[in-house]
């Protein structure tokens, strides 16, 4: 039979005379395909419930952060919106540990001081450097992988070393050590943070970078000859981005866990700040308060919950976004491999 | 962290815990203390029914000493996770001087209000005191060469176990490498004892039969060789800023000794002997190297009723009763101010003790309730309550000798500078709310400082009684007297509300707060802006700012206070001196008060109350000159003490006859077997 | 190229990585305001400059910092990691102390996190979409998302304090017995709980992923049991990525057991650590670090050693 | 009796999007020794059909309705338990791509063995012994050396003569081979293909053989099944199919093999691509892509017509088109020509220039008739 092979000829099939498909016929395949990144991030979100509760809770924070307390910008008042029902550093408000109630929602601290406003106030320490640390972070990251993966040879070879350096330090125990030497305060948490942070960007980007590299682009650089510095920062590093926004999502709430960590280690803020580790540091003894005592439970389950549902909503936002940018996990396989 | 409890009374000066003035004076407790006379502000959560009235604390536990039951382990909490240094030459945390002081026993011996009996030496008086200045010393100096110059500072080769005593202050001007400077070291000393040339000389007399864990005999060879242990030890300094030297005139194996001091000193008396007497196969080990962990040879040894059995890393450490303790051979009764009854035993009843290493305050808390431990001290104020209120367990309290204390930045900046005037500093001090920082902060386990020194050091400090002095004009008011700060104020230059920063350090959460409540009562007055400012961790910012030159011209331009805190001991120096005196080295801690920030007038009385020939031999001589001070001291306001601290211990009730005592370093010595106030705790199991 | 050749490779390749990780360790103490000596001197009225220049002279501070530098890597090259100031001379001594406490405390961890993200990951990746992956997924992120400290007082407050299940002292028996596991389980929990969820994570996206591959089909096609498919296909293939993961998941025990350490009193190095810092204990500190380098590095190591033995593909380039 | 039936079997995927009904209403039959073929695009339904033999169909898929009978005995109605004591034993697969379809982890011998052990229930000796003899018998020199490698150290060919030994490990009655050369080169396919062949005689094993390629079908099978979006669409006997295709699509599909000396410059395609199975075009599903579609294809969907006797099929039907043409309904019918280089043209039967052009506007009750 095989012999007869290409001996069967058929004339008269004319592709040709098929007309245009039909938008309706052909369903909506293409409208996915052309959707923007941020299209589909958006629909992942309104998809994915945990991922749309997630969403609902940041943004009530971020609400906290910006309406809290009013906030002055070189001595003129930008916002001048007070919610928190007391001042956060006033003593005896109420009683010492008063149990919640209406008047203090989350009760009150060992200074009798509302938790509501502190917890509330908090937001802002935590939330703030979460999302600058990250911001900083990345950039540093993407500039220094970009330059890495871009110019290879002995400088990746050493800038990659100087990223193994970092990355042989867990990032807590490089951050405890930077904050011993430059003490607490916002700024140096920022930096203690930033400064094991951004490596994990640049070595995404970086192999996100190398990947593209081996494609055409290579080619087109050489021959274009010394043009392609411009193509890496247009052309690759926006497409690589995609893990690094994913990255970034996911490691606000790594930060977030972080800062809190060393405030309950008391290496972050200064002690009465109300910032949700340092409260907690500060409370932890009423976990065991003797015989017949009654647990203050308030002073350390609001903070810590507060954290928690920061940093959990911001992983399930991630989540949503790693769906959204990675076409091939977690999609029906349609025809089920036909 | 709450393991970060007080660092400075952990740093603090181990001689001045251990050993008191033994003068009779009569101090009363009760009636000082306690938070019954709140404020009536209808605000103030010091209203709240949880502060303690804890005068049952107050008393003493007494126990029946014919139902003592022997034997038994103790379980016995410390607030570290190890013992820093089992050498006692070289540790300086006060928890490591808590559990060895059951291993090594003093010459004298002193109960709580700080009186004080001998305990190892027989005779021990104060001699002969003489009026010397280093110049005295010059013609038995040696000349030595700088080898070296760092930060100012010279360092000569002098070989082990010495170093320099007394320097000619002429050859220290412009010090340089290569030249040749003159001074006394330990070998010179000897010289100068033997030509007349000493201080304070203090006689006293071993008793015989002591011995050893090890086995030999206590002489005076052994308290003359222990100093050499300290030569380069961390307690260098403590030992010989006024040690100059010792002999045994009987020989080392006799039992006399003779100790002298480099200028007549008040004080000489507790501050000459050695802090604790090693034996001769210790005397040639390194500061430091005394430690089983690192060598299980190296275990200490002392005199006292326990010896150390078992050690390990972080984990375990277990004394155990010492067979031939010398109280025991001898008898109780042997001592001659003894007056006990027959049925006082001979020495400590409790076979074993086992200390636990339980940083966290809560975690001993919680041990404390399961029954893990026995003992435990340092507890967070609201567990104690707990404790205090609970019939299966006891606490104990007893005035302390910590203290905080807020120091004003003196300089007269053009900027700032606010504190230069006087008024300004005691309406400051007028306004603190001292009752309130102890009913909410310390839930009323502390004591509101209505004069500059507690009840322990009253015996020495006055020729009157101590609450007395409270009604004195120049006490310090217990709640915010607006009126007196409004007073003040007016009579200043300034006008209100004036700006003004306090400071404390950011590890110490209690202190934090306290100031906290400081701030808000100041906002409160009208009369100042205040706001809190916690800059860093003790050591950091003492060292990196407070000690600094620039740190008093900031926090004078600042008008920023700095609030620390400070144990001291019974005597009453370390409320006046110690926080005052300009020449105070390295700035402890003194540090707004450089040369010039005093009249001479205030100088002179300060140190009249400590150094001299008359204040060292006649202590009512000293009492007088105090009664002076004080009031000298709070119309300066250059300090204005806080509060005073309360030293207490927690124990469940199987745990009998349990009393604290003012010095943390001597609570579980003393709890154990303290004859001079018939103490003696035993265990009475359930099963 | 042998295994042997191989790991040689890799440690001579971490050697740059843990002189850079000293450096930076070095240069950063060295920038504090105080020193160990500030520390001791500070608050003791009777020490005078002078005694603290002494010291410093004997702890060898007083020498520029690229000398204390060498003089330091000489130690450790000799194998004398210096002493500890306050205490005494050797900090190898009470770092290998204290060791067995943390590597006990790691371990438990990892066991923890093991035992739950194994079979979690399986019943999630087998239940896809349905409910109980849901649920796991939730379970996971909220693993991830806990603040270990947070989760360590909630334990000890609920379980130890109220419930007085667990003891809060470590019962000194030796470290392998029956006590000192009970005593293991809250901190050896809170240390593994993260450890756990993302573990869990990964083996459920790499579960999944592998099941959708051919040879998995091809495996139930020959008529295999479910269980054998799963546990003897899925399973092995996807514990190669979570391989990859484990060192990462080892950092993060490493710099959990900090936190740990200290909400549990446990005398492990993370507590000393923190100790070290508040004292300015230099050597102590230098010791700590370049220990827990040194052990991200032989962590990766053994990852990637581990990687080999699972992927037999992988293991014929060396 | 037949060794498989399937009757009207249905496949349905519920996905987010929708229904995807990926194998709709399928039936045919496969004797003992018969080589059957399977042509379609890919998404046709060809590899839902052979995992739905297995029940390998996997969540969110589903088998809807229809009968699986091996030897009579419905696979459907069995318990899970039996249904994996036939897959592997009595039915067999040779997957797609051997590479995938080999565990990376685990020897070549160890993956063959483990189906003995579990089925035969030899001890691991006999199993060794019998997996090295297999891989001998479909042509892996050494074998017995060869039977502790790892996949990757074979090459793509040597993968798939693996394979084939995994399946035919338990002497099944029925080979399903999924696409079995795609992967591979010409060359390599051609002897894979002879070895299939070979195989199947001398194991008298019946070959379901899916594919994409009418020459491979040309070469293996003695009947042919064409599938379209998840319904089949012609059946014939493979020698019929080529010279007298009676489908549009079968006809595209021909028009699309490359050949040697064509004189066509490029090669011709059918145009557009499958549908999407959620939204199946509305009458003719292949009408979208049909040159000879009418307005009519658009309205009513045709039967799968038995040519032979005009009615509905059967799974025994050997011949039959799903297409308007043959109700009658197109008015132009289907102008195709078949050709046969060497031996003239062979008019197409549907497309003789001869007939009468059908009336456009025939009721569909007229056509029912």
């Amino acid at each position: 039979m095989s012999t007869q092979r290409g001996r069967i000829q058929i004339t008269g099939f004319d592709a040709d005379r098929v007309e245009q498909p039909d938008e309706a016929i052909w369903g909506d395949d293409e409208d996915t395909a052309v959707m923007s990144r941020r299209q589909r991030i958006i629909q992942q979100l309104i998809r994915d419930r945990f991922a749309l509760v997630g969403v609902f809770c940041v943004l009530l924070m971020i609400g906290a952060v910006i309406f809290s307390r009013p906030i002055t910008v070189a001595g003129i008042v930008v916002q001048p919106f007070e919610l928190v029902p007391y001042d956060v550093t006033a003593t005896g408000v109420g009683d010492r540990y008063e149990p919640p109630s209406l008047a203090h929602p989350m009760g009150t601290d060992r200074l009798g001081r509302d938790m509501f406003s502190r917890v509330l106030a908090g937001s802002y320490y935590s939330v703030t450097i979460g999302f600058i640390v990250t911001g900083i972070a990345s950039t540093v990251g993407i500039i220094f992988g970009s330059i890495s993966g871009y110019f290879g040879g002995t400088v990746d070879e050493i800038m990659m070393r100087i990223l193994d350096v970092v990355f042989a330090f867990p990032g807590l125990i490089l951050a405890l050590l930077l904050v011993a030497v430059f003490g607490g305060g916002y700024w140096q948490l920022v930096a203690a943070f930033v400064l094991p942070g951004w490596a994990i960007y640049a070595r995404l980007i970086r192999g996100e970078i190398l990947k593209v590299k081996q494609n055409e682009y290579v080619l087109a650089a050489k021959a274009l000859g010394a043009r392609d510095r411009s193509v890496v920062f247009k052309h690759i590093v926006p497409n690589a981005i995609a893990p690094v926004i994913v990255q970034a999502t996911l490691s606000i709430g790594t930060v977030v866990i972080g800062v809190a960590a060393l405030g309950f280690l008391g290496l972050g803020f200064t002690p009465g700040t109300p910032e949700w580790g340092t409260i907690l540091d500060a409370e932890q003894d009423t976990l065991m308060s003797g015989p017949d005592a009654d647990w203050n439970w308030w002073a350390t389950v609001f903070p810590g919950l507060m954290i928690f549902i920061f940093v959990m909503s911001m992983n399930m936002i991630g989540d949503a976004i790693n769906d959204a940018l990675d076409a091939q996990v977690d999609n029906i396989n349609h025809g089920g491999g036909g | 962290m709450s393991g970060n409890i007080d660092e400075t009374s952990a740093r603090i000066d181990r001689r001045r815990m251990l050993q008191g003035m033994a003068v009779a004076g009569a101090a009363t407790v009760a009636g000082c203390l306690g938070g019954d006379d709140d404020g009536d502000d209808t605000d103030d959560p010091a209203d709240d029914e949880d502060v303690a009235d804890i005068e049952d604390a107050l008393e003493r536990n007494e126990v029946d000493f014919d139902e003592i039951v022997e034997g038994g382990r103790l379980e016995f909490a410390i607030p570290r996770d190890d013992i820093s240094d089992y050498d006692a030459a070289q540790s300086t945390a006060a928890e490591d001087t808590t559990v060895l002081a059951t291993v090594y026993d003093g010459l004298i011996t002193q109960n709580t209000e700080g009186e004080v009996e001998l305990w190892m030496a027989e005779e021990y008086e104060v001699d002969a005191s003489n009026d010397v200045g280093p110049e005295d010393y010059e013609p038995y100096m040696e000349e030595y060469e700088v080898v070296e110059v760092d930060g100012g500072f010279p360092a000569y080769d002098l070989g082990e176990d010495n170093l320099a005593l007394i320097v000619h202050p002429e050859d220290l001007a412009d010090v340089q490498e290569g030249d040749m400077v003159r001074m006394i070291t330990r070998e010179e000393a000897g010289d100068a004892v033997e030509g007349g040339v000493f201080g304070t000389r203090v006689e006293g007399r071993l008793r015989e039969g002591i011995m050893f864990h090890n086995g030999t005999e206590l002489t005076a060879g052994d308290l003359v060789g222990s100093y050499d242990r300290f030569v380069g030890s961390d307690n260098q300094g403590q030992v010989f800023d006024s040690f100059l030297h010792a002999t045994a005139p009987d020989g080392d194996d006799g039992y006399t000794f003779e100790l002298y001091s480099q200028e007549a000193d008040a004080q000489a008396f507790l501050q000459l002997p050695p802090i604790e007497i090693f034996p001769e196969e210790h005397h040639d080990v390194p500061a430091g190297e005394l430690d089983p962990r690192d060598d299980e040879d190296m275990i200490p040894i002392g005199t006292g009723p326990y010896q150390i059995e078992e050690v390990e890393e972080a984990d375990t450490l277990l004394l155990t009763k010492f067979d031939d303790y010398w109280v025991e051979e001898h008898g109780v009764d042997s001592l001659e101010w003894f007056d006990g009854p027959e049925s006082y035993p001979d020495g400590p009843v409790i076979d074993e003790i086992n200390i636990r290493f339980v940083p966290e305050s809560a975690q001993r808390a919680a041990a404390l309730e399961d029954g893990d431990i026995d003992i435990a001290y340092e507890l967070q104020s609201d567990a104690r309550n707990s404790f205090y209120d609970s019939d299966d367990f006891v606490v104990s309290g007893t005035p302390g000798t910590g203290f905080k204390f807020i120091q004003f930045p003196m300089m007269d900046t053009e900027e700032g500078g606010a504190f230069a005037e006087q008024e300004i500093r005691q309406a400051v001090s007028a306004l603190v709310p001292r009752q309130t920082m102890v009913d909410i902060v310390e839930q009323g386990w502390g004591d509101p400082a209505r004069v500059p020194f507690p009840l322990p050091a009253a015996d020495l400090a006055t020729t009157g009684e101590y609450e007395d002095l409270f009604d004195e004009d120049w006490a310090y008011p217990a709640e915010p007297d607006y009126e007196l700060a409004e007073e003040l104020i007016e009579e200043s230059s300034l006008e209100a509300p004036i700006d003004v920063i306090i400071q404390t350090n950011a590890d110490d959460e209690e202190r934090a707060d306290k100031m906290a409540l400081l701030v808000d009562e100041l906002n409160a007055s009208g009369l100042f802006e205040a706001e809190l400012e916690t800059p860093a961790a003790l050591g950091d910012w003492t060292s990196g700012e407070l000690y600094t030159d620039e740190g008093a011209q900031n926090s004078s331009e600042r008008n920023a206070t700095a609030t620390i805190g400070l144990a001291s001991g019974f005597d009453p120096h370390g409320y006046a001196e110690a926080i005052h005196d300009p020449d105070n080295y390295n700035g402890c801690c003194n540090f707004f008060f450089p040369e010039g920030t005093f009249d001479d007038e205030f100088v002179d009385l300060l140190r009249s109350c400590r150094f001299g020939e008359d204040v060292s031999a006649d202590e009512d001589l000293r009492r007088e000159r105090y009664d002076e001070l004080w009031p000298a001291i709070t119309e300066l306001g250059a300090n204005t003490i806080v509060d005073y601290s309360l030293t207490t211990i927690a124990g469940n009730n199987e745990v009998n006859g349990l009393n604290a005592h003012p010095a943390t370093q001597s609570l579980l010595s003393y709890a154990l077997y303290a004859p001079i106030d018939e103490q003696i705790i035993y265990l009475d199991r359930d099963e | 190229m042998s295994l042997r050749r191989f790991v040689l490779r890799r440690l001579l390749a971490s050697v740059p990585v843990l002189f850079g990780v000293s450096v930076i360790t070095f240069g950063m103490i060295h920038l504090t305001p105080a020193d160990i000596v500030d520390m001791m001197v500070a608050n003791n009225p009777d020490a005078t400059a002078a005694d603290a220049a002494n010291l410093r002279r004997e702890f060898g501070l007083h020498l520029p910092i690229w000398e204390q530098y060498l003089n330091w890597v000489a130690g450790m090259l000799t194998g004398d990691m210096g002493e500890v100031y306050s205490r005494g001379p050797d900090v190898g001594g009470m770092m290998i102390a204290r060791l067995p406490e943390t590597i006990a405390l790691g371990l438990f961890g990892w066991v923890f996190a093991i035992l739950i993200a194994v079979p979690g990951g399986i019943y999630a990746a087998t239940r896809k979409d349905r409910f109980g992956d849901h649920a796991s997924r939730f379970a996971a992120l909220s693993g991830i998302s806990i603040p270990n400290f947070w989760l360590g007082l909630m334990l000890m407050a609920i379980f130890a304090v109220e419930l007085n299940w667990f003891p809060v002292l470590d019962p000194q028996e030796p470290l392998l017995s029956r006590e000192m596991l009970w005593w293991l389980i809250l901190p050896g929990v809170t240390i593994g709980t993260a450890a756990s969820a993302n573990l869990m994570r990964i083996l459920r996206t790499s579960m999944a992923e592998e099941m959708n591959k051919d040879y998995v089909t091809a495996a139930r096609a020959k008529g295999l049991p479910e269980r054998t498919v799963i546990i003897k296909h899925v399973l092995r293939n996807s514990m190669i990525s979570a391989v990859t993961v484990a060192a990462f998941l080892t950092a993060g025990i490493v710099s959990g057991s900090v936190v740990v350490e200290v909400v549990f009193g446990w005398p492990g190095l993370g507590a000393l650590l923190i100790e070290a810092i508040n004292l300015r204990e230099i050597n102590l500190i230098m010791a700590i670090t370049m220990f827990v380098g040194a052990a991200i590095v032989v962590a990766n190591l053994a990852a990637d050693i581990m990687y080999a033995v699972l992927d037999p593909r992988i293991r014929d380039e060396y | 009796m037949a060794l498989l039936e399937v009757k009207n079997l249905t496949v349905s995927f519920y996905t987010a999007e929708g229904v995807v009904t990926a194998v709709d209403d399928l039936s045919y039959k496969i004797e003992r020794g018969e080589k059957f073929g399977v042509v379609g695009e890919s998404g046709a339904g060809k590899s839902v059909t052979a995992l739905s033999l297995l029940q390998l169909i996997e969540n969110p898929g589903v088998i809807e309705s229809g009968e699986i009978r091996l030897e009579g005995e419905n696979l459907l109605d069995m318990e899970e338990e039996s249904v994996r004591s036939i897959r592997g034993n009595r039915i067999a697969m040779i997957f797609q791509d051997a590479q995938t379809a080999l565990n990376p982890v685990y020897t070549v011998g160890e993956q063959i063995a483990e189906a003995i052990r579990h089925h035969l229930d030899y001890s691991n000796k006999e199993a060794k012994d019998r997996a090295i003899q297999l891989l001998d018998r479909v042509g892996i020199p050494d074998a017995d050396t060869r039977y502790s490698d790892y996949p990757h150290e074979f090459s793509g060919g040597m993968q798939q003569r693996v394979v084939i030994a995994m399946a035919l490990s338990c002497d099944p009655d029925i080979l399903i081979a999924d696409e079995p050369t795609t992967a591979l080169d010409v060359t390599t396919e051609a002897k894979i293909l002879t070895l299939i062949e070979e195989l199947a005689d001398e194991f008298d094993t019946a070959v379901q053989l899916i594919t994409h390629d009418l020459g491979v079908v040309a070469e293996v099978c003695d009947r042919v099944m064409v599938m379209y979006a998840g319904q089949p669409v012609e059946k014939a006997p493979v020698e019929e199919l080529y010279y007298d295709p009676k489908h549009p699509y079968t006809v595209g599909l021909m028009s699309s093999i490359p050949r040697v000396g064509s004189d066509r410059e490029r090669l011709q395609t059918i145009p557009g691509t499958m549908p999407d199975l959620i939204e199946t075009p509305s009458g003719c599903s292949f009408h979208p892509r049909c040159p000879f579609a009418e307005d009519v294809c658009a309205e009513i969907e045709p039967p799968l017509l038995d040519l032979d006797t005009g009615a509905e099929t059967t799974p025994q039907t050997t011949r039959a088109a799903k297409c308007l043409e043959y109700t009658g309904e197109l008015s132009e019918g289907l102008d195709y020509e078949v050709t046969v280089r060497g031996e003239g043209t062979v008019p197409s039967e549907a497309t003789s220039p001869s007939e009468p052009p059908s009336n456009t506007t025939i009721s569909s009750g007229e056509q029912n008739e």
